[in-house]
This record gives C-alpha cells, sequence and structure tokens, in this order.
C-alpha cells in the first residue's frame, strides 16, 4: 500500500512554481521596459550620473521597504517608518552637528538604535498590549513625530553644520556603487536571505501565513514578532542616517509621508498585505520601480502631477496580478487534485 | 510501567466557567490512551494545558516524573509531546514539506535550512503513511483529509514521546483511518505514548487500552478499556442512561418540495439530480470529499453552480443567492458550526435572529423588544441553556451552540431544512435531542436533507439515502434497501455482493 | 518658549530651507487684479498721525508654518519690533504649509482677542472669511510674505516690488550665461503666486533684445520641497545638456539644486542663481557652484510688518494709500496702493560681499 | 463584550455596558467639554463652539461611513484623495462655466463612483481593502493633481461660501450642523436599528457565517464604499466652500485623522465592535481638546503626541484591564488551592 511513488514536479507544481516567479519577474520586466522606452527618449537618461542618481534616491526607500516587508509578511504593518526616520535623522544630525569628530560607523550604528528602540515600543505594543499593528503604529506615527518637533521646534541642521566626512558618505563610492547604494543592496540581499533561508525568517512566514497555527506550533511568536518590528525600526532609523548624508538638511518633518511609499514599494513588490507571502527582494525591486517612475516621468517631460496616479495605479495594479497569480495556482492546484 | 507524562489533579476556569476541575491520569509508555467524555466535558482544555497553550489554574503536568511547568507549546514541544488538533494547523502559504519541518528544520553547516533534506523527510514520511502528497505545493488548497494527514506527518517528524491526538478521524475515509491506526500503533509499539481523543468507540476499542472518562470538568474513571463496554461507556459520560439513540418517528411524505436536476460544477460535482418531499428525511451520505456539503451549499445558494437547476416548491430556484432560497423557505444547518453557523463574538440574540432580521423590522427599523422575545421563544423551544440572551454564543458548549444554529433557521419557518453533519462534535445527549428533533419536524411536514458521515445516524433517521462518490450520485437506496453494506459499498463504489 | 533664543541662533546660521520662497514673496499679482479701492477696513476711522504707538499690544505672528527657518529669521524681526513697542509677542503656527491649519489658528487668535494679526498666508482667499472675522472683532491684519485677498487684511508687507525682483532674476541670468544660451526656472508650487510673478517679469524681460539670446527651455516645480527640488534639478540637467544657468526664485530650490551640481560632475559647467539665503548658500559660493544671488533682509520684513500693525492698532495710519509711519531703525514707510509696503531692493550676493551678512 | 455591539438604549446602565470604550470615550468627552469650557478662556463661547463645529465637521462627516466600513472589517484609506479629487473638479467646473447648483451634486455624485471603483475592486475581485484603498488614496490625490495641478481656483459665490462659515439666522448655531445632525442620526439608526446594521455587525465578525445567513455581504460592502465615497465628495464642496479654495491638495492626511477618530470612538479595527456615539464622542474629544490646547498654546506639535497615545491607549487600556482581572482571577484560585 505504501509504494506510491513520489510524485516529482507534476505539471501542477511547475505551474506554481512559474507562477511565483512571475511575480518578481513582472517588475523586472516593467522595469525594463520604461527604462528602454525613457532612454529612447532621451539617451541620458542611462548616463552613469543619472543611473547614479535614481540608485541613491532608490536606497533610502528600499532600505525601509526591506524592513517594512518583514513586518507585512508577518501580517502586520509598520506606519511609523516615516516618523521614525525623522527623529532618527534628527538625533543622528544634532549629534554630529555637535560633535563633528563622529565617526560614520558610529552615526549608522546610532540611526539603527535609536530606529530599533522605535521598533522594540511598536513591538511590544503589539504583542503584549494586544493593539492591532495598524492602530499602535498609527498612534506611534504620531507620537514620533509629534516628539520630533517638539524636539527640534524650528530647528534646522544644514549641510555647512555637518561634518565633510558625513556628507561624502552620500556620494563616496566603493567600486563606482556609492555608500548608500551599497548599504541597500547589503540591507536587502541581507535580509532576503536571513528570510528565505534561516529558521528565524521562515518561523516569520509562517506566523503571517496563520498566526493561530503559529502559537500552536511552538514559534517563539513574542520573539519574532518583536524581532520583526525592531528591523523594521531599525532600518527606517539607518535610513534616517542615510537620508542625512544626502539631503543635508534635517527638520522634523524629515520623512513625513514616507509611510505611504514604503508600504506602496511593498505591494507593488509583490509582498501580500495579508502576509505569508511575497521576497524582501521584491520589495526592494518595487521601492527601484517607484522611483525609476518617478525619474523617468521628469525626464520624458511628462506632467509630473501624474506621478501619483501612476504609482496608485500601479498599486492597483500590482494585487489585481497579485489575485489572478493566487487564482491561476488554486486552479491548478484543484485541476490536479480533482485526477488524483 | 511508568508513565511518560502525568497529569495531576489540574483544574482550569475561563472567567466563571469552571472548565476542568481536579482531573489525574496518567499516559504510559507504549500504550494508547482514549480521553472521552461529552462535548463541554473538558477534554478539549486538557489537550490545550498538554500542549502548552493553556497553563492550569492549580495541579501540575509531571514529565517523567518531574513536574514540569510549560510557559508555552514550544515547551511542550521540548518535553516530546506532539499534538494533532481537531481542526488542522497548517500555514497556508508555506510548502507542506515546510509545515512539516517547521520549527526543526534540518540546517546545513551555515545554519540555513538545508531544503533537500527538507523534502526527504516530508517524503519519506508520506511513504510511511502511505499518501501521495506532492511536499512543494502549498498546503493552501489541501482538502481537510489531506491537511490531517500533514498534520499526522508534522506529528511524527518530531519524534514524539507523547502524541495526542483531537478527533483526528473526523475528516478522514475509511481507508485513511486504517492507515492512520496501523501507524499510531507502530508508534506506540516503539515506546510512544498516546492520548486519542476520539467520538467513534469503533475507534476508541480498536485501538486503545486504557480509557479515561470526564464529564463537566471532572475526572469520572480510568480504566482498561476491555473492562467496559460502549454502553457503559456512554452511561459514564452522560451519567445516565439513554433512549434509543435514533427515536424515528413514522411521517407522511407529501409533496415534493425539492428537486435537484442534473447540478454540476467543475471539479468539484457532476449530474447531481434527486428529489426530496415534504414529511420526509432524505440523507446524503457519503465518504468525505465525495462532495457532499458542496452539493448542499449549492441548492442553497451560498456556491455556485455551473449546470442544472434547482426546483424549489414547483419554482426554479436563481443560483448563487442565499437570501432567495431562504426567503423561499429553504434553510441551512451548515457543517462548520464556527466557521458557517455562527458568529460567535455576537450575542446568542443577535444569531438568532439573524436571517430574519428584516421580517422583525418595522418600517426598516429594528427595535429591541421584539428580537428579544422572538429569541427567548425559539432558545426556550430548543431547551439550550444559557447565561443571558447577550452573552457571545462562542461561550456556549457545542451542543448548544447547534442548537443556536437549529433555533436560528426553524425561527424562519422553513419548509425545507438542510442540516450537514448536524451532530458533529456534539455530545450523546444534545445529539439525541437534535435527532428527536429532526424525527418529530419531520412529522409535521418539514422535508429534511442530512448530510453525515455517521452510518448509525443515516440508518437510524433517513426515509431514502443518496450516497455520492466522486461527485457523482452512487446509488439512492430506500429505508429498506440500505444497511451499512450497501451504503458503504456504494460510497466506496464496490460491487454489493 | 524658552527655545526662540536658541531657535533663533540656528535659524540664522541656516544653510537650507524645507520650505522657501513662497514664504518669502508676496503675492504682488494681486495689485494687477485687484479692481480699486482701498482695502475695506474695519477701523476705517480717519487716522491721526500724530496719535502715539499704544503700549502692551497683543500682536501675534502666524507664519505659513512653524518649522520654517527662514520663517524664524522673520518673525526673530518680528519679536525685537515688538520688544522695542513695548507689547505682548506671541508666535503661533501649523506644522504644516496647508492653509486649512492656518484658519484653525486664525480663529483661536481671535477668541484670544490679539490687536493685531501678522500673516503669511498660506492660500489667498482660504484665510479669507476668518481674516475678515478677525477684523470685524476689532484685530488688524497685516500680512508679510504672501498675501492674502487684499480685500481681507488691512496692510501687505511686500519684501520688494514684482518688477524689481523679475528684472533682477533676467540680469543675474544673462551675467552667467555670458549673454546667451539655454536657460531653466526652478520654482516652488506651480501656483506660488508670488513666484509666477516674478517669473512673468522675468519672461518679459527675456523678450528685451539684450536677452534675445537667451533661451527659457523649461519651468519645472520642486513644490518648495528639498528632495522634489533636488531630483527636479536632476531631472533638468538630464534632459537639458547644454543647460548654462538654472533660476530658482525660492530658497528651498536654489539651496537644492545648488547641493546637487555641487555633488556631480555638472559642478562648473552650469551655474546656478536665484533667491535664496546666505548662509545657506554660502558653502556653494565658497565652493564656486553658484556666483551670483540675491534676496532682502528677512528680518527687516517681520520687523516692518510689526510696526505697521502697531501703526494700525493705535489709529496711526489706516492703510489708505499716502499715509505714513517710522518704523524704528528702518526710517520712514509710505502706505502704496492697495495697503501695500515695499521694504525696498534686494540685495545681491556674491563671493565678496557674502561673509558680511549672517542671516 | 459583544455589548458593544448592541443597540444603545437597551440596556443603558449595565456594568458592561459603562465599562466598555465607547462608553468611556462618551464620559471623557463630555467631561472634556465641561472642563474646557470652565476652564480655558475664551473657550466657552458662541463664536469658538462654531469654529469648533465647523473644524470636526469633515472628519465627523467622513467618519459616519467610516465607522460602517470598519465595523464590516474593511477599511478606506482613500477618503481623503476622494475629497481631495471632488474639490479639485469642483475648482475645474467651475472654471468651465458650470453653474454651482450643477456642480454640487455632480461632485458628490463623481465621489459616490469613486467609492463604487474602490467597492469593485474590493467586492468583485476580492482584493484586501487596506491595499486597495492605499492604492486609490494615491490615484485619486493625482488624479487631483492632474485635473488642477496646484493651481487654486476661489472665487466661489459668496452665497455659498457664506453659508458654510456661517450661522443659522446670524446666532450661535452653525448651518452645516444642518447636514451633520440629520445625516449622524440616519448613520445611526442604520447602523443600530435596522437589518442592514446588524448584518454589518454580523459580515464583521464573521462574514462567512453572513453569507450562510443569506445576508448580501458583497453588495453591502460595495454600497458602503459608495456611500463613504459620495460623502467624502461631500465633504469635498464642504471643504472647498468653507475654504473658498478649490485645490488638490485639500484634506490630504485626513484619512489617518478620520480612522484615528474612529478607532479611538471604540471600534474594532478587525471588525465586529463599536458604535456611532463612541466615535462621535471620539471625533469631538479630539476636536475639542485640539481647540482647548490651542487656545492655552500649547503647540501643534504636542497634539500629536497626544493624538497618538490616546489611539494606542484607547485600545491598550481595555486590554490591560482585562488581562489584569485574569491575572488577579488565576492568583486567588491558586491562592485558594494552596
Amino acid at each position: 500500500m505504501a509504494a506510491i511513488a513520489t510524485p516529482s514536479a507534476s505539471p501542477a507544481r511547475r505551474a506554481f512554481g512559474g507562477l511565483v516567479k512571475t511575480r518578481e519577474l513582472g517588475i523586472v520586466i516593467a522595469l525594463i521596459a520604461l527604462v528602454v522606452y525613457t532612454a529612447a527618449n532621451n539617451p541620458r537618461f542611462l548616463s552613469a550620473q543619472s543611473i547614479r542618481d535614481i540608485l541613491l534616491n532608490t536606497a533610502i526607500l528600499a532600505v525601509m521597504a526591506a524592513g517594512q516587508a518583514v513586518v507585512v509578511i508577518t501580517r502586520n504593518i509598520d506606519l511609523s517608518v516615516g516618523s521614525v526616520l525623522g527623529l532618527s535623522a534628527y538625533a543622528v544630525a544634532t549629534l554630529l552637528q555637535a560633535n563633528p569628530g563622529v565617526p560614520m560607523v558610529v552615526a549608522l550604528l546610532i540611526g539603527l538604535a535609536v530606529g530599533a528602540a522605535a521598533g522594540a515600543l511598536n513591538g511590544v505594543l503589539v504583542r503584549y498590549g494586544k493593539v492591532p499593528a495598524l492602530v499602535v503604529t498609527l498612534g506611534t506615527m504620531y507620537i514620533w513625530r509629534g516628539v520630533a518637533y517638539s524636539w527640534a521646534g524650528g530647528d534646522q541642521v544644514t549641510a555647512s553644520e555637518l561634518p565633510k566626512h558625513f556628507l561624502s558618505f552620500a556620494n563616496d563610492s566603493v567600486l563606482g556603487i556609492p555608500w548608500p547604494v551599497l548599504v541597500a543592496i547589503v540591507v536587502v540581499l541581507g535580509v532576503t536571505v536571513v528570510m528565505r533561508n534561516y529558521r528565524a525568517g521562515r518561523e516569520l512566514y509562517a506566523m503571517g501565513s496563520s498566526p493561530d497555527a503559529a502559537e500552536l506550533a511552538g514559534i517563539k511568536v513574542s520573539r519574532n514578532l518583536i524581532g520583526a518590528f525592531i528591523v523594521s525600526g531599525a532600518l527606517a532609523g539607518l535610513a534616517g542616517v542615510l537620508f542625512a548624508a544626502r539631503f543635508g538638511t534635517i527638520d522634523a518633518s524629515a520623512g513625513n509621508g514616507y509611510e505611504l511609499n514604503v508600504v506602496a514599494a511593498v505591494v507593488v513588490g509583490g509582498v501580500a498585505i495579508s502576509g505569508g507571502s511575497g521576497t524582501v527582494w521584491g520589495a526592494g525591486l518595487g521601492a527601484l520601480l517607484l522611483t525609476v517612475i518617478g525619474s523617468a516621468l521628469t525626464v520624458l517631460s511628462i506632467n509630473q502631477f501624474w506621478q501619483q496616479a501612476i504609482v496608485g495605479a500601479l498599486i492597483i495594479l500590482a494585487i489585481c496580478a497579485d489575485r489572478v497569480v493566487a487564482v491561476r495556482i488554486a486552479r491548478a492546484l484543484r485541476k490536479r487534485d480533482s485526477h488524483v | 510501567m511508568s508513565a511518560l507524562l502525568e497529569v495531576r489533579d489540574v483544574s482550569k476556569s475561563f472567567g466563571a466557567v469552571a472548565a476542568v476541575q481536579g482531573v489525574s491520569f496518567p499516559l504510559h509508555a507504549g500504550e494508547a490512551h482514549a480521553l472521552v467524555g461529552e462535548n463541554g466535558a473538558g477534554k478539549s482544555t486538557i489537550v490545550k494545558m498538554l500542549a502548552g497553550v493553556h497553563r492550569p489554574d492549580t495541579g501540575t503536568l509531571v514529565v517523567d516524573g518531574t513536574p514540569a511547568e510549560f510557559t508555552g507549546p514550544a515547551d511542550a514541544k521540548a518535553a516530546g509531546i506532539a499534538v494533532i488538533y481537531q481542526e488542522p494547523t497548517l500555514f497556508p502559504d508555506l510548502s507542506v514539506a515546510e509545515n512539516i519541518a517547521m520549527g526543526n528544520q534540518p540546517l546545513t553547516k551555515l545554519r540555513q535550512i538545508d531544503r533537500k533534506a527538507m523534502r526527504a523527510t516530508a517524503e519519506r514520511l508520506f511513504v510511511r503513511l502511505g499518501v501521495r502528497i506532492d511536499p512543494d505545493r502549498p498546503a493552501r488548497g489541501l482538502s481537510i483529509a489531506d491537511q490531517q494527514l500533514v498534520e499526522i506527518a508534522k506529528a511524527l517528524s518530531s519524534q514524539a514521546r507523547v502524541l495526542i491526538m483531537d478527533e483526528p478521524t473526523a475528516a478522514l475515509s475509511g481507508v485513511e483511518v486504517d492507515r492512520l491506526f496501523a501507524v499510531t500503533r507502530a508508534l506506540r509499539d516503539e515506546g510512544a505514548a498516546i492520548m486519542f481523543i476520539s467520538h467513534r468507540f469503533e475507534e476508541i476499542t480498536a485501538l486503545c487500552q486504557r480509557v479515561t472518562i470526564m464529564r463537566d470538568g471532572k475526572h469520572v474513571c480510568t480504566e482498561p478499556v476491555e473492562d467496559l463496554s460502549v454502553d457503559d461507556m456512554i452511561r459514564r459520560m452522560v451519567g445516565r442512561d439513554l433512549s434509543a439513540l435514533y427515536p424515528k418517528q413514522e411521517a407522511e411524505i407529501g409533496d415534493v418540495v425539492l428537486e435537484v436536476e442534473g447540478l454540476g460544477r467543475e471539479g468539484v460535482f457532476r449530474d447531481i439530480s434527486f428529489t426530496v418531499r415534504a414529511g420526509e428525511i432524505v440523507a446524503l451520505a457519503g465518504l468525505v470529499g465525495a462532495g457532499r456539503s458542496e452539493v448542499m451549499q449549492a441548492v442553497f445558494g451560498v456556491d455556485k453552480y455551473d449546470t442544472g437547476t434547482v426546483r424549489f416548491l414547483g419554482k426554479k430556484l436563481k443560483g448563487g443567492d442565499p437570501r432567495a432560497a431562504m426567503t423561499a423557505g429553504m434553510g441551512l444547518v451548515p457543517e462548520d458550526r464556527r466557521q458557517q453557523g455562527l458568529v460567535m463574538e455576537l450575542s446568542i440574540e443577535r444569531n438568532v435572529n439573524l436571517p430574519r432580521s428584516r421580517a422583525l423590522s418595522r418600517l426598516g427599523l429594528l427595535f429591541g423588544g421584539r428580537e428579544r422575545s422572538e429569541a427567548q421563544e425559539w432558545t426556550k423551544q430548543l431547551q439550550t441553556k444559557f447565561g443571558r440572551l447577550t452573552d457571545p454564543v462562542g461561550t456556549l458548549s457545542g451542543g448548544n451552540q447547534q442548537k443556536v444554529v437549529l433555533a436560528k433557521w426553524l425561527a424562519t419557518g422553513p419548509k425545507l431544512l438542510i442540516v450537514d453533519e448536524p451532530t458533529r462534535g456534539i455530545d450523546v445527549g444534545t445529539k439525541a435531542e437534535v435527532h428527536r428533533l429532526l424525527s418529530s419536524l419531520a412529522a409535521r411536514g418539514l422535508a429534511v436533507v442530512m448530510v453525515s458521515s455517521e452510518l448509525p445516524e443515516v440508518l437510524g433517521m433517513a426515509d431514502r439515502i443518496v450516497v455520492l462518490r466522486e461527485g457523482h450520485v452512487a446509488a439512492e437506496l430506500t429505508r429498506a434497501e440500505a444497511t451499512e453494506e450497501t451504503v458503504m459499498y456504494a460510497a466506496m463504489g464496490q460491487e454489493t455482493k | 518658549m524658552i527655545r526662540t533664543h536658541h531657535r533663533l541662533l540656528t535659524a540664522a546660521t541656516a544653510s537650507l530651507l524645507v520650505l522657501g520662497l513662497t514664504a518669502c514673496g508676496g503675492t504682488t499679482k494681486d495689485s494687477n487684479e485687484s479692481s480699486g479701492g482701498g482695502p475695506a477696513g474695519a477701523g476705517a476711522a480717519s487716522a491721526d498721525p500724530n496719535a502715539a504707538i499704544k503700549e502692551g499690544l497683543k500682536i501675534a505672528f502666524l507664519p505659513k508654518q512653524l518649522n520654517n527657518p527662514y520663517s524664524d529669521v522673520e518673525t526673530s524681526g518680528g519679536e525685537a519690533a515688538v520688544k522695542e513697542l513695548k507689547g505682548e509677542y506671541k508666535k503661533v503656527g501649523p506644522n504644516d504649509a496647508s492653509a486649512s491649519s492656518q484658519v484653525s489658528y486664525i480663529n483661536t487668535l481671535i477668541q484670544q482677542q490679539q490687536d493685531v494679526i501678522v500673516v503669511a498666508a498660506n492660500d489667498p482667499n482660504a484665510v479669507c472669511p476668518s481674516l475678515n472675522q478677525a477684523r470685524q472683532a476689532g484685530i488688524k491684519v497685516v500680512t508679510f510674505d504672501s498675501d492674502s485677498a487684499q480685500e481681507c487684511r488691512d496692510a501687505f508687507i511686500n519684501q520688494a516690488t514684482t518688477q524689481g525682483i523679475g528684472e533682477s532674476l533676467a540680469k543675474m541670468a544673462n551675467e552667467l550665461a555670458g549673454g546667451e544660451g539655454e536657460i531653466a526656472i526652478l520654482s516652488a508650487t506651480p501656483n506660488a503666486t508670488n513666484q509666477n510673478a516674478w517669473i512673468e517679469v522675468m519672461k518679459s524681460e527675456l523678450a528685451k533684445p539684450e536677452n534675445s539670446k537667451l533661451k527659457l527651455v523649461k519651468t519645472v516645480y520642486g513644490n518648495d520641497d528639498d528632495q522634489k527640488s533636488f531630483q527636479e534639478a536632476q531631472g533638468l540637467l538630464q534632459s537639458y545638456p547644454n543647460l548654462k544657468v538654472i533660476v530658482s526664485p525660492t530658497t528651498v530650490g536654489i539651496a537644492a539644486a545648488s547641493r546637487y551640481v555641487s555633488s556631480s560632475n555638472y559642478k562648473g559647467k552650469v551655474a546656478i542663481t536665484g533667491l535664496g539665503l546666505p548662509n545657506q548658500m554660502r558653502e556653494y559660493v565658497k565652493d564656486g557652484t553658484v556666483k551670483k544671488f540675491a534676496l532682502w533682509n528677512p528680518a527687516d520684513i517681520g520687523f516692518l510688518a510689526a510696526y505697521a500693525g502697531a501703526a494700525l492698532a493705535s489709529g496711526k495710519i489706516t492703510s489708505a494709500e499716502g499715509q505714513k509711519f517710522t518704523a524704528g531703525k528702518l526710517g520712514d514707510y509710505t502706505i502704496g496702493a492697495d495697503g501695500e509696503i515695499v521694504l525696498g531692493p534686494p540685495t545681491e550676493f556674491t563671493a565678496e560681499n557674502i561673509d558680511q551678512f549672517n542671516f | 463584550m459583544s455589548d458593544t455591539a448592541a443597540p444603545r438604549g437597551i440596556r443603558r446602565g449595565e456594568l458592561g455596558k459603562l465599562a466598555s470604550w465607547d462608553g468611556i470615550i462618551i464620559v471623557l468627552t463630555v467631561l472634556a467639554l465641561v472642563v474646557a469650557s470652565l476652564a480655558v478662556p475664551n473657550f466657552g463661547t458662541s463664536r469658538n463652539y462654531t469654529f469648533l463645529v465647523l473644524d470636526l465637521m469633515p472628519i465627523l462627516l467622513i467618519a459616519l461611513p467610516m465607522t460602517l466600513i470598519i465595523v464590516t472589517g474593511e477599511i478606506d484609506l482613500s477618503v481623503a484623495s476622494t475629497l481631495g479629487f471632488t474639490s479639485a473638479l469642483m475648482g475645474w467646473f467651475w472654471n468651465n462655466g458650470l453653474s454651482i447648483e450643477m456642480i454640487i451634486p455632480l461632485c458628490i455624485v463623481i465621489g459616490a463612483v469613486l467609492g463604487a471603483f474602490n467597492g469593485f475592486l474590493v467586492t468583485r475581485l476580492g482584493l484586501p481593502s487596506l491595499a486597495v484603498t492605499i492604492g486609490t488614496l494615491a490615484l485619486y490625490r493625482g488624479l487631483a493633481l492632474v485635473v488642477l495641478g496646484d493651481g487654486a481656483v476661489a472665487d466661489f459665490p459668496f452665497d455659498y461660501t457664506g453659508w458654510v462659515t456661517g450661522t443659522i439666522g446670524g446666532g450661535s448655531i452653525p448651518n452645516v450642523l444642518l447636514l451633520l445632525i440629520p445625516l449622524a442620526i440616519v448613520f445611526g439608526i442604520v447602523l443600530h436599528a435596522t437589518p442592514v446594521g446588524r448584518a454589518l455587525y454580523a459580515m464583521g465578525a464573521n462574514d462567512k457565517a453572513a453569507h450562510f445567513a443569506g445576508i448580501r455581504v458583497e453588495r453591502t460592502k460595495f454600497w458602503l464604499y459608495v456611500a463613504s465615497g459620495a460623502v467624502a465628495g461631500l465633504v469635498g464642496v464642504l471643504w472647498t466652500l468653507r475654504y473658498s479654495s478649490a485645490r488638490a491638495d485639500n484634506g490630504s492626511g485626513l484619512e489617518l485623522a478620520v480612522v484615528a477618530a474612529v478607532l479611538l470612538g471604540g471600534v474594532s479595527i478587525f471588525g465586529g465592535k463599536g458604535s456611532l456615539p463612541g466615535v462621535l464622542a471620539g471625533v469631538v474629544l479630539l476636536a475639542v481638546l485640539q481647540n482647548a490646547l490651542r487656545l492655552q498654546d500649547v503647540s501643534g506639535q504636542a497634539l500629536n503626541i497626544v493624538t497618538g497615545a490616546l489611539l494606542v491607549l484607547s485600545v491598550l487600556l481595555p486590554n490591560i484591564v482585562t488581562s489584569l482581572r485574569t491575572t488577579w482571577h488565576r492568583r486567588r484560585l491558586r491562592q485558594a488551592a494552596a
């Protein structure tokens, strides 16, 4: 009775794998099409300087999107990232303003720490306070922004008050790649690998896929969930340092409204808002796509007012695409089951 | 024979309700131990305490002779306890192999997950269970039976010394149950301790050596299975003798109420035709997965169908519209009480009146008094036990919840009542009450369609039996023709001997 | 507000702005739109030029938003003036530069029975009903920076004439381009009335023969958002390889464009000019990215506004054209048409003189 | 717990009702009003109450359909963008010579159409409402910008702008209350005293069970989105008239304020729980705090912190009370056993 051949690579399974791959592939194709079209209209879109600018502009969004993806995969959301970015950017900037000698590494670590602390608070409130993530992070979004405003008042830290080594971090390159881009790549790939290949990562997927089952399976849900929020917060904090270095001008409103861009990047990148599926590098691609659209519109001299509408349409398109893929997988699986 | 795990005088209460009071029993290595009791007797609470989900208010769990305190499921797992829950707890987005390996995935040197090894483990387990499920497919979309099998594979993979199974067979077919028992016996003989919960006594006698009986959260007795007859067990569970379980009343058969013709839905069922008359109880029998619930849900309109027609009281019924069916005089007591039958957070009153709020309104407005009195009347008629009508229905026991669902539909004054597994997961006492109720309703001229997996129930209650197999009608049997054998043979697709 | 001094200091050394030149210019277009008649003042009573300035006047400043160093410099001038006038100074404002949130603050100021409201309108019309309610309650309304509709304020402090600024921008562009080539404008928002008015003047200047070889290829809008302006500057340089000058009549835009150019390989090839704050621009003037730009002293705007408000509240003036008053150290001012008071011509900043200024 | 879902007025005075969050928030709001009127200078004047009503009008109006939507377990984040879009369209129509009498109904209809698009995506395609409305949040705001750019249209007739900011007969009752009160009553009745309201709670708590009970879940949700869009369109009109300024960026960020007020009013983000009086109290409480703090010259920054903290506490505190009660109960049991 037990002599049943292992069902290897059934058509449905291949279809399933293929469909999953198309999700990220779709973004890549969209990206290529957009770049080719834009470059055909204006070859300078592909100049070294232009590519460098796009990548630099993507870096901050991508770092935050990586963190957000982790939280969204656990079927939560972190709306406080924009405010955390502001707080971290202002904290780091005032610190460097007062102590110009602080090395870059320390600045980055401080940004990470500020964000991690904010994320930990979110996580603790969600987990132990049993308050839904949307409510908690909406609340802390207001709170951290308020704290940043109260702290900064009308103050600004400006480029001339910041040490050279800090500002040049945004422009200096290693192997031709600007530091912030390198940081973003390391973050996105690092988080992707952890989420894909390590137990902790798979447990986060499991938690998002079925929170109740995760509890019953003995997964350390509290630890993991707070960890996910810490990651999101810390990466928002890191993004704050990159923001400060890149833009040089930092006041309490830094990163205002970023949360929606970040969520948009994650959704466009194929991470399901209902948790459990999607990839971190997909979210990174989503960030890149959004940024490229912004630049392309400028280069193509399309009324920039279209940009936001296009982003909105894209989000809707992305979730529709996910839906279609899900339905097709379900159909493929059902069909196969009915043959058994 | 020493106890691997011992439950010592544990109590647990939720709010004012004492779910478990001072229960003790041991689980020995190499022994399968049945835990039986009516619903609400506290079995599931015991399971959750052993699983580390709940912590006992008082009393202790003793593992290998030392008291253990489980702060969460992880601790229970670490102590070698694996649990298979009544309702499968899989991760729909993850692959089957990942579901099985979750928590103890094989790792490579870099502490990354070794996917190859993970897949191999899953395949090995499936071979051992004798099932074919693709380890790489996501768990989403698996049938309930397959999900339960993956759960079992999960428990096996953790090399548990104590295996707790809370009604694992409810969704399985006979073949699958046999295979599960074979594996379980093997585990038992290798020295594992098994705790087995079921409402099916034949399974208990087939598998278990010892049985603990609970009633109202209290320990009644723990004895070797061979010392107790099924009647003994029932008597101790209920605390009294039971009159006949299937009190079929003779009813006058009236006109055709429901006429289903050529109903089909791609990949689910095809060419289903049958009729139901007033005063008649028609049972839909068949194995799990044969498409019985799906057919009736399509008839009622909660699911869509592709082909065929449903005629009700002579008129063609619009498909895919439960409200139309409801207004025409149909009611459906669904299979899954928690998900489909009730809104657990809402009050008893709201649940009872849910399909009827329109009828109860005056000028489109609802005022509390009328809803209250209606709810009162129907819950009283069905002898439902509850604190206040405003209590959330989730606080009731399973049997009383089922009564609320029945009240909800009877209140609409239906001409046809579809009941899907009307007695699943409810205790013996309430079961008899439900049977008596259905029988008397039919006697009063109601047409009843009953979907049931319990053969004795089908044989005891039905005037006619429609047997489905793999989505089509395999046989239609009269009460006289129907025996356990004829129904099973039809359901399994074998020739009647 | 213990922090005021600290904030002032930082603001004074600020080198970039978040919100900018919308906060730096009056709605001068209004003078073209208005059909006539002086502002319908609530205090239509005749002016008494010899009236003494009252003491203890409650003068409230409502800038476009609180979190803006440029407005901080402006209001600091106001605060100094109120101190001289022995009045009660107060500054309130929203965190975001939206018209609707300003309305709530105006309402609050009415409730608190201030004597003078000095406001930089985020939207010329949106604040109007509230300002009129204030005036009905006997409060004098002075706009600075960005005017409201003319019929709902008593006086408007204009930092410079539209004509003067437009001409100055065109002149600087011509000089930096060497008399010929492509130029582009990086403005604030497309409906910023002050910026648009200057651009209009600039365009008519460009139509003149001496500027005939200059070609305005594009006007883009950075929304007075540092990042957006930064990206718009990038876009301009990508789209127009032969661009010679970017003119940015907003402090946010000019700073963002300068920062981008100074950190890119366009440095030295493309010139930036426009209106900017010396402290913000010092770095780029010194490193050669920016040769020349212009502005007035923002602190003086606030200073003048406070004096005008006090004069109005004391009955010294009624906002009718031709009336005169003295604004402390700034000297004498005359009210122009439509209740407009012009601060004076802008100053041009270059590497030679920039170190003399600190705001 | 389910008492929150019960219609008000039936079991008033029962302990469960008083202890529920919406009961607390109503008490808090009344307290805040009384304290502010007595202790904050200039708060208790009729003019200030008019300002208060005008300030809370947009949030309150949008909160009405939003409450119903959140009770069904969905959300609509696109409301503020719908507002902005209708505001921009209003300006565009006006510039193109349509009469204001034409424009106002047209804008409300367009709002309803935008809502219907959300409803279509959520109910027909079965997409998650959070993601859908984040998408349309960007889309509608973007379309608003496309229509009107960053321009503003201002010259609306005074008859209309004056009506919105004015009071009844020049007295102390704001005209807009003539819209606010009837609408609040209608939505309140729908939620608490009609079959539709009963269905909303049921589908919020368990939409499958609601479907099995013959409730047209998808259709009902669809019409809720239409209502939400129409109300947002109406608010777009009112907003434009109040500030006599049609702009594409009108009301941006308002969606979060509305959601915050609704949640503060005791509605569960997961659906199935909450009451409209609680939400009204939540809206008023936030507006009173804002107004009073501003009159005390407390900065808007502090208000951010207060709003955020209130929002979190509104869910956190009841949870803490529950868990403390459980812990206490368990400890007592253990002591009794020992």
